[in-house]
């Protein structure tokens, strides 16, 4: 396959991050549910305990408070952990090992120790779930210091924020949308790379609105952008890839160019990632906005399993399509 | 404190009338997941579908020894404690296939099924996440002192959950009359229990001081002779009790897991199939005692065909809810 | 006493309506960690176990997963249980029996079943209790449907508010500031009242800036506005009492009056309760703001020990007050 | 698998040596604590300090079992795990006072001492907060056949938090070296454990196939020898351990903790201070034996006398840190 046409989907570039990785350094081990034979029940980890033994891709039991915490414990003493929770509904049993034990430790310990772990888990609506299996969790870290939440949305960006999380210091959050797994193909080069953090990427320029995406809100964005564009309205697709940190500027400089921003991301509405990023645009674009900016989230109820009634919950190519249309209007 | 039954004590002679009705529910959950099966495989069901067919005992043994007014709480593979707790087909089906007939207008789905009506608290799609929810039904039960009791049904996945034991403390400092019930059918998703699970399973429950019995999770009387005991005892405020039914789940963890070879051998889904399936074993135990005949029991299979069938032509043909009912029930 | 001085500290006003409300219906009881004869750390509780009895009022183990889930399921089936987590901090150990059963029951189960019951925390640091007891966790659950949260900034709303609470038919967490308990003391009357959820109150009326505080830091906020009058800037103090329902309509208002607005909020100030309110006033108040929305919460940074770090980690009067005076400038 | 060591097994001689390091260790705690107590009452220690007093013997018989890179983790009840695992009381007292001299600069303060250098892993507020954390470290022992072990101390109080059971089977099924040493003090807060904990504490352990040993608390020789044969054991790789210490803490919950009578007689605080404390009973066990005499003890007591004052001198001048440091260390 001619380099340039390398295609990878999701799941694939998450798994050759994580393999190449694995192979640089020996410290690193994988611990979760069904991650060995079964490569997890989405299939992203198929293979690598086929190169990596059970010693290193680790089946555990159902204990992702008790995994997780063997990985704080692991990270703190000379590994590099990675933990896979397979729902990103099932972090509510893993905050205190996180919260108070993995995001703390450095600080509390007046920079001793540290916890260079990751933590791979999923997000995103509309595969008829319902409402312990589709929530987007990922607000709850950002507000937590000594985190960092990491937030893909394409394959290339997967494999490169993944291989930085597995190389940085700190307990680092990672975000995968269901959704992606095997359905977005994407170029992936062969060789070596990184994305650095709080580095946001302009998927798309445009000069009318400003569209701020994060994980599955990213290709949703491109195509309302798309359909705006039919209609002569030139929107500009941001995606700040990390959450924390924040690419302040990146936001802030575009909105202040088009003048107009809508914020888009499958968490809850209220109190989520929309409103910190709308606030810090609203705040830092002030004097530029031609129109308060937009948020668009989850609806505010718990995600509902009968299809038409989910589909009503998450934002759509169209439902932004017209948010926009008429911002612009 | 642990007893292991094998059989039931022969002198529990169970009526007749009450084994035929364990084996037309039992009955009922094998053509109803056969149903949703179907249902599954013609893209008509949304999401995953966890069936019971093979553990069906376990539900009915269970089930018997509780009255309508007592509670349960259910899993992911929860169609079978529904129906034996007494829920209708039809609504289950228009659940599953998010109608607005369902019995939760279709907000829930296959894994969230309640049904107030047979005191059935909830499915829940978070392993052990009803733990909590049974022992504080049971914590209220004896507060209100209504003489009810509580039933937990979980997978042995459940036993890698800490708030199982901060649950089981609870229940036995308080003496609650609540009923752990540990279906082992011997894998979680794709990994074998033990892999997962450290010592004996009993032992966790004894480690609480909490009454414990073992039970070939096979044969219904013997389920139902076990949990008859536990629940009356606990029902007499003598405190919680667990039981551990050895099991097995035919098919896949869900409808799509249809590759099964890497963990588990084909041999040993024959072995539990032909010899140790409970509506066999049942049935033939009549038949050799002469409490029914071939005839009664094909007729019992037909009735309760075509009572499926019927219940999932309405199902499919029920509306879904309006969109507008999307944030209604958020707030009661 | 004549009824108009009728003071209590705030911990006797939360104790008052419990008792109120556990004289009036048999089916409340209080679950937690030394609530009975020791009436909490906080001594919150005192004198409840004397009137109702162990049967009522009910020393558990230290397992916060565990008796939540008992209320959860006590709630279901006829009582109103109140459960008392004695540091906000321990709050990540029943996020799954929050967010995943409590909140989203009554939604799953098609409105069938219901999960009457109050879970009371704290918040707020200043106390030399270091990262893993100082945090203040309330706007993780904000940001969560099905769940209402509650935050009281003085005796007399805490009682009210309790009240209502323990009345409402859905999971309320209601948050009391540590530091008040027993020193902050205000007006209560000896008749009964109640407080409606999403009814902001305007604790101070003004013209110039609109300063938005919630629990602690509505003091803080009554603080620098007398220190502001001093030097002639007359700011209104609104506190919202209740994050989920929010009373966006008097928070708008207020800000497009006096065409400014600080929030400030004792959690931490990236996606935080400052975020969406910050968010909500933008986007509400935008053709009416001379400036942007400032935000004011805790730094983002684990709680430290030591005291002057400590205390350089939140709002205080001369921070808002500092902030306010720049923003009028 | 459970077996009951109320006095070390005559054979397992401990050298004087040892004993009189165990002395002085226990002494070292002892008078740390009651200037800890001092610096409270003369308002000079910001926050709560949970005092160690009465339960010397525990870590001091535990961590002379362990080698200076052997790993532990602590809880807020954790100057005596610190010292007794190496840590200067110097440094100590700075961080308690929450001066940048202290070992994690001020930022961690009494609940949170950490030390790299003797493998304290760090203290932790949460109950049982820190049981994943050792679990973890016994983990990297394995995987990196580096071959340490992993202590992890708690109160009986975690007996409640679920998160210590999946840590426990988990380190059964990985066979990996951490012991479990619970430190039953019989109390929580204000609470009795007979009232927070159903069933027999050991069974816990057994309940996941752990190897486990109760033992006196308050003999500090007992507690070595049992901590002995489960560090021992897991360094030969054969698995975790599970210590059970009966002790007291003499003063209250915290130092603050003044009228105890609510929850607990005076005459049982006196009963355990004037006939089991752990430092009169190693004291008179090594003057029985001829083993040293009452003025060598006497100047052990007065040599870590001075030494602790002038700790604490060192701290109460030692400077706070600059207020700049407080976004220091978030990440690293
Ligand atoms: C807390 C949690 N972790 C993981 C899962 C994903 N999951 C769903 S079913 C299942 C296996 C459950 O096994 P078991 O409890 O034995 O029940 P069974 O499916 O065998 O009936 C897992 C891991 C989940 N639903 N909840
Ligand atoms: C998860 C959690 N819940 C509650 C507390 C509050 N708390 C601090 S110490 C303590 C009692 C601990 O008892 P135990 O474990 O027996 O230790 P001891 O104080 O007796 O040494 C409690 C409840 C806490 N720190 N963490
Ligand atoms: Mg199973
Ligand atoms: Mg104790």
């Amino acid at each position: 396959m001619p380099e340039a046409n390398r295609e990878l989907t999701f799941a694939q570039a998450v798994r050759e991050a994580l393999a190449e990785e694995m192979r640089r350094d020996s410290t690193i081990c994988i611990f979760g549910e069904d991650v060995a034979e079964a490569g997890t029940p989405f299939k992203v980890l198929s293979g690598l305990v086929e190169e990596f033994g059970t010693g290193r891709v680790i089946d555990t039991p159902i204990s992702e408070a008790g995994f997780t915490g063997v990985a704080v414990g692991a990270a703190m003493t000379g590994m590099r952990p990675i933990v896979d929770i397979m729902f990103g509904d099932f972090l509510t049993l893993v905050m205190d090992q996180m919260v108070n034990q993995a995001a703390k430790v450095h600080y509390m310990s007046g920079g001793e120790w540290k916890v260079p772990m990751v933590m791979r888990t999923t997000l995103g609506a509309t595969r008829r779930s319902a409402a312990q299996h589709s929530q987007s969790l990922h607000a709850w870290f950002s507000h937590v210091p000594g985190l960092k939440v990491v937030l893909p949305s394409t394959p290339y960006d997967a494999k490169g924020l993944l291989k930085t999380a597995i190389r940085d210091e700190n307990p680092v959050i990672f975000f995968e949308d269901k959704m992606m797994h095997h359905k977005l193909k994407g170029h992936v080069p062969s060789e070596e790379y990184t994305i650095p953090f709080g580095v946001a990427d302009i998927k798309r320029e445009g000069t009318d609105i400003t569209l701020v995406g994060t994980s599955s809100m990213v290709q949703v964005a491109l195509g309302a952008a798309d359909l705006l564009k039919e209609i002569g309205i030139s929107a500009e697709v941001i995606d700040p890839r990390t959450t924390w940190p924040l690419d302040e500027k990146t936001l802030i400089e575009s909105a202040s160019k088009t003048s107009r921003a809508i914020v888009i991301d499958e968490g809850y509405g209220r109190y989520g990632v929309t409103a910190e990023i709308a606030a810090v645009i609203a705040q830092g674009a002030f004097y530029n906005l031609d129109k308060p900016v937009h948020r668009m989230g989850a609806m505010h109820v718990p995600i509902p399993f009968s299809p038409p009634l989910e589909d009503a919950t998450v934002p759509t190519e169209q439902t932004v399509f017209e948010a926009a249309r008429k911002m612009c209007g | 404190m642990s007893t292991t039954t094998d059989r039931p004590a022969e002198n529990t002679a169970i009526k007749v009338e009450k084994l035929i009705d364990m084996y037309r529910r039992m009955m009922s959950i094998r053509l109803f997941e056969e149903e949703v099966s179907e249902l599954y495989t013609r893209a008509l069901m949304p999401g995953l579908a966890h069936l019971y067919i093979g553990e069906e005992a376990v539900a009915v043994g269970v089930c018997e020894a509780l009255r309508r007014e007592d509670y349960i709480t259910s899993t992911h593979r929860g169609h079978g404690h529904c129906l034996a707790k007494g829920a209708a087909p039809d609504r289950m089906f228009a659940e599953l296939l998010g109608k607005e007939a369902g019995y939760c207008k279709g907000k829930g789905g296959s894994m969230h099924i309640a049904d107030p009506t047979t005191g059935n608290l909830g499915a829940n799609a978070i392993v052990a996440g009803s733990v909590g929810i049974a022992t504080g039904a049971a914590f209220s039960s004896k507060y209100l002192k209504n003489g009810r009791v509580a039933v937990c049904f979980f997978g042995e996945g459940a036993l890698g959950q800490g708030v199982l034991y901060e649950e089981m403390n609870l229940a036995q400092l308080w003496k609650l009359p609540v009923i752990y019930v540990c279906e082992n059918n011997l894998y979680t998703e794709y990994t074998h229990f033990s892999e997962t699970t450290a010592g004996e399973i009993l032992a966790r429950a004894t480690a609480f001081g909490i009454q414990n019995e073992s039970v070939d999770g096979q044969d219904v009387r013997a389920v139902f002779a076990s949990a008859s005991k536990l629940v009356d005892r606990a029902r007499a405020g003598e405190g919680p009790g667990f039981l551990l039914c050895d099991t097995y789940r035919y098919a896949g963890h869900h409808v799509g897991d249809i590759n099964r070879e890497y963990y588990r051998a084909k041999h040993e889904e024959q072995h539990w199939k032909t010899q140790r399936d409970p509506i066999k074993v049942l049935g033939d135990h009549m038949l050799k005692e002469g409490l029914t005949d071939v005839s009664s029991l094909a007729e019992i299979q037909a009735a309760i065909t075509s009572e499926m069938k019927a219940a999932v032509e309405f199902a499919v043909n029920s509306p879904y809810p309006r969109v507008e009912e999307v944030d209604e029930d958020v707030y009661a």
